[in-house]
């Protein structure tokens, strides 16, 4: 360790994944997907009696395009399905999913011809919080977890994640013929 | 070059920098997918997008922005007149009424004629 | 030809005839902030007015109706929760008011008491939240710091007495969950006297603040007329000034002998809707208070044998109450056959239950009057000729709650 | 008892007005309803709107009822029901129409409330009932591509349909702009 003795204890060295790590998890951009009550719980977490700032995940952007998180709050309907895919899919990488109740996990107890039982047959999904609907701290629990997932995964792991999506999303071959016609 | 010069130059350089340094750090970093439905436009939520953002729209809002420049210009005259406001004296003091009594002019006929009215 | 110089005026008239301006087509879609998730207008735009809009709902159709047919009538009570998810009670307390009805069971005194004053709370809740909304729409976001943690303090008076925060099922068929837990007068003195600080806080914010009389005074105002064929209730029909309230029209439980007056609107813009609102809260507040002062004693579960479970003495100690709680359990509460329409005033107007029974346990069918439904249906006629900032303004003051809206 | 007097305006007006349409009559307590034959429901709810002594202004309420399963047999499968309600007399009643499932259609009163427009939208969406005269009958809870009536007894209940795109109401708005001159 010859660098750092030179450089004195002002400076400390680290390696960029630390770096990127230590940045991305810090600063979640949600984008809150909230159809029914679990957006009113979701408030309750975003406003200052529990306050999901101290987390770095309060900074609510409402457009996929700037958001890294997405946090699906509420029951999605097979009508809400496509929509749902889209916002998906234009997020830009990294991103995260949380599934935020039991009509977002599996569809809760609306088992009939218009729920999707679970989003995880949507989009691939990496924390679920249990609950109808979940108290705040079970969110800003999610949320915590995917800090350790981030912590977990090294920086190259995004490239894995994209194949993994495309899965989901289908591909878009024909979409593609569409386009050049 | 002066020592002044030199700070100038400085101050500009780093401005520039540390801007595209961020900007294109993150996307070295980050992994891009851009498969086709990622970079359609975002319609919240939807893909059926009718029309282009090159729509025809009304000429009240090209009559808006360049007044706001005019009269925005106008304020950034003042400012070196403001920072030396003790040394320019009496006479510096008239001249920029004058230079501000000729643009009111210019508002009042802006006004009068009706292009700020909005529907 | 004789060439008449055209007036200067005309001049501009000349110029701007044949400049026509392209229709832009856009989606206040579902996924949008000012939609609050689930809403969806597509309009045709000429700049920022809006020509002409089409709206879309059913994004949160959970099928409510068709869930419950396999539900006993105590079973259906959670769902009832998940329709106006803002303010729960007030629904549960409808759909049991309309099931007693229909079996015929008178319920005790204390537990009517206790019934109107959640729902007094939770109409207090869900304005709280409409308005803290309806303002962050508009741009004034420290109201809904200031109103939404009074919703926090009302969040933990209700945990303690339901156990839930939000979706708490508190009534039963003939009765209650349980009783209210000892210290229940003085939580609610303390959190009475929070709301009604915040609100003077927020009233005081806005009431003499330019930007907001600009952005919602005469802003989509609907006539009494277009309310009415509409089918406007509650906070947004009494804006419009037709002053009809459930509660003073047809009392029920007890509203009669306590004196609360309704306030109402005249022009039926957005500041109409909100002030009504904002009035309604303090009408709630003195009515809880009246209503804590006469809180009467004993049970809470009407002693009905059709609906109310035997005391458990009875269960274990002698056959009839086991058969009794057990049928209660199994089959539910038997309702005879026929058909009832009942509504009561919740926080967004008229929330009407059409029951339809076949004498079994599970209702046949259970068609809910959401007031916000058909407040909705209007949206495209109030927001024509108006600019999209206006349309999103008068979105938050309609109050839309998609579980109630899509059912 | 004054109630049960101030109801019966309402169904003596109807009884003598339109005798031959009514099927049956049934009082309750605050909620009284009376079934009328679907060809005259037109008639007998725009003569409830304007009569002087009724001005039935508010349409609470569009829904249909499928008795296919319920115990008490009835001689048509679905009935359309009307909630009606005014806001200047205060008192309320509801009207029924039979409705064959040969033949699931009845016309449509979106002219005479604007409430029906939506409340007929929906009804058709979930029961099948089709509104003659209705300008926009199309769904409105489920999405566009679903096939059968979800509310309907025999649709089972977790029969699931999936959606692969969104509908455009590009075709409302086609209508609605040349309605208004704009196309």
């Amino acid at each position: 360790m010859g660098l750092e003795s030179f450089l004195g204890d002002s400076i400390i060295t680290t390696s960029l994944d630390e770096i990127v790590k230590w940045g991305r998890k810090n600063s979640l951009w949600p984008m809150p997907f909230g159809t029914a009550c679990c957006a009113i719980e979701y408030m309750s977490t975003v406003s200052s009696v529990f306050d999901v700032s101290r987390f770095g995940a309060e900074l609510v952007r409402f457009s996929p395009r700037q958001a890294d998180l997405l946090i699906v709050a509420g029951t999605i309907t097979y009508k809400q399905a496509p929509i749902l895919k889209r916002i998906y899919a234009q997020m830009p990488e990294p991103k995260w999913v949380i599934s935020m109740g039991a009509c977002a996990s599996s569809g809760g107890f609306y088992d009939n011809y218009c729920t999707v039982q679970g989003i995880d047959q949507l989009v691939p999904v990496d924390a679920y919080i249990a609950g109808c609907p979940p108290r705040p701290e079970a969110v800003i629990d999610a949320i915590i977890k995917i800090q350790e997932m981030i912590d977990g995964q090294g920086t190259e792991l995004t490239h894995d994640r994209s194949k993994r999506a495309k899965i989901y999303i289908g591909d878009d071959s024909e979409m593609m013929k569409k386009a050049e016609a | 070059m002066s020592t002044q010069a030199i700070e100038i130059i400085l101050v500009v350089s780093i401005a520039a920098i540390i801007p595209a340094v961020i900007l294109l750090l993150s996307g070295f970093l980050g992994k891009k997918t851009n498969d086709l439905i990622k970079l359609s436009s975002y319609e919240s939520g939807l893909d059926k997008v009718i029309g282009t953002a090159k729509e025809r729209f009304s000429i009240k809002f090209y009559l808006i922005a360049i007044l706001f420049i005019l009269f925005d210009v106008e304020t950034i005259f003042m400012f070196p007149w403001a920072v030396n406001f003790k040394t320019l004296g009496l006479n510096g003091f008239i001249e920029m009424i004058v230079f501000i009594v000729i643009l009111l002019a210019g508002f009042v006929y802006v006004i009068k004629k009706g292009a700020l009215k909005w529907d | 030809m004789a060439h008449t110089p055209i007036k200067p005026q005309e001049l501009e008239k000349e110029f701007y005839k044949d400049l026509h301006t392209d229709l832009l087509f856009l989606n206040l879609g579902p996924s949008h902030p000012a939609s609050h998730g689930t809403l969806r207008t597509f309009c045709a735009l000429d700049g920022e007015t809006i020509k002409a809009s089409v709206l879309e709902i059913g994004y949160l159709h959970r099928g409510f109706e068709k869930t419950i047919e396999k539900k006993t009538y105590n079973q259906v009570i959670p769902y009832t929760d998940r329709l106006n998810y803002v303010s729960s009670i007030m629904n549960n307390v409808g759909f049991s008011k309309a099931v007693e009805k229909m079996l015929g069971i008178q319920i005790t005194d204390r537990c009517i008491f206790i019934r109107v004053i959640l729902s007094e709370l939770m109409r207090v809740a869900d304005h709280l939240v409409c308005i803290g909304a309806n303002l962050v729409d508009i741009g004034a976001l420290t109201n809904f710091w200031y109103l939404y943690n009074q919703r926090e303090t009302i969040y933990t008076i209700l945990e303690k007495l339901t156990g839930a925060r939000l979706t708490n099922s508190f009534t039963r068929i003939g009765g209650l969950y349980r009783d209210l837990y000892p210290g229940f007068e003085g939580d609610i003195k303390f959190a009475l006297k929070e709301i009604e600080k915040a609100i003077m806080d927020v009233t005081k914010l806005i009431k003499k603040n330019k930007i907001f009389l600009e952005r919602t005074q005469d802003v989509c105002a609907v006539s009494k007329e277009d309310a009415i064929s509409f089918g406007f209730t509650g906070p947004c029909l009494r804006a419009s000034g037709v002053e009809y309230d459930i509660r003073k029209a047809h009392p029920y439980y007890y509203y009669d002998q306590f004196d609360f007056d309704i306030p109402v609107g005249q022009v039926g813009d957005t500041y109409d809707r909100m002030f009504v609102r904002f009035e309604e809260m303090y009408q709630s507040i003195s009515l809880i208070r009246q209503y804590m002062k006469k809180l009467p004693g004993g049970p809470i579960n009407t002693d009905d044998k059709r609906a109310a479970m035997p005391d458990k003495s009875n269960t274990y100690n002698n056959i009839e109450g086991l058969i009794n709680h057990f049928k209660l359990v199994f089959e539910g509460v038997e309702v005879p056959a026929g058909e009832i329409y009942d509504s009561t005033e919740v926080a967004n107007g008229e929330l009407g239950f059409y029951i339809v029974s076949d004498g079994s346990g599970t209702p046949y069918k259970v068609k809910v009057r959401p007031p916000c439904f058909y407040i909705f249906s209007a949206f495209s006629d109030m927001i024509e000729g108006r600019m999209i900032a206006d349309a999103v303004a008068t979105l938050g003051s309609l109050n839309i709650i998609a579980g109630e809206l899509d059912r | 008892m004054q109630d049960i007097k101030k109801e019966s305006i309402t169904i003596a007006k109807i009884k003598r007005f339109f005798p031959e349409s009514i099927l049956e009559v049934n009082l309750a307590d605050n909620d009284d309803c009376i079934i009328i034959k679907k060809e005259a429901n037109v008639e007998v709810l725009s003569f409830l709107k304007t009569d002087a002594d009724l001005l039935f202004d508010g349409l609470m309420d569009v829904t249909c009822v499928d008795y296919l399963k319920h115990p008490i047999k009835r001689k048509e499968r679905f009935e359309v029901v009307y909630q009606l309600y005014s806001y200047s007399k205060r008192h309320k009643i509801r009207i029924k129409c039979p409705v064959s499932v040969k033949d699931t259609t009845i016309k449509s009163v979106s002219h005479l409330w604007k409430s029906a427009n939506w409340g007929e939208r929906e009804t058709y969406d979930m029961y099948g009932i089709t509104f003659v005269g209705h300008e926009n009958l199309k769904r409105l809870l489920t999405h566009h591509e679903f096939i059968g009536h979800p509310l309907r007894k025999d649709y089972p209940t977790k029969k699931r349909q999936e959606l692969s795109a969104n509908d455009s109401l590009f075709d409302q708005m086609d209508v609605l702009l040349k309605k208004k001159g704009l196309k």
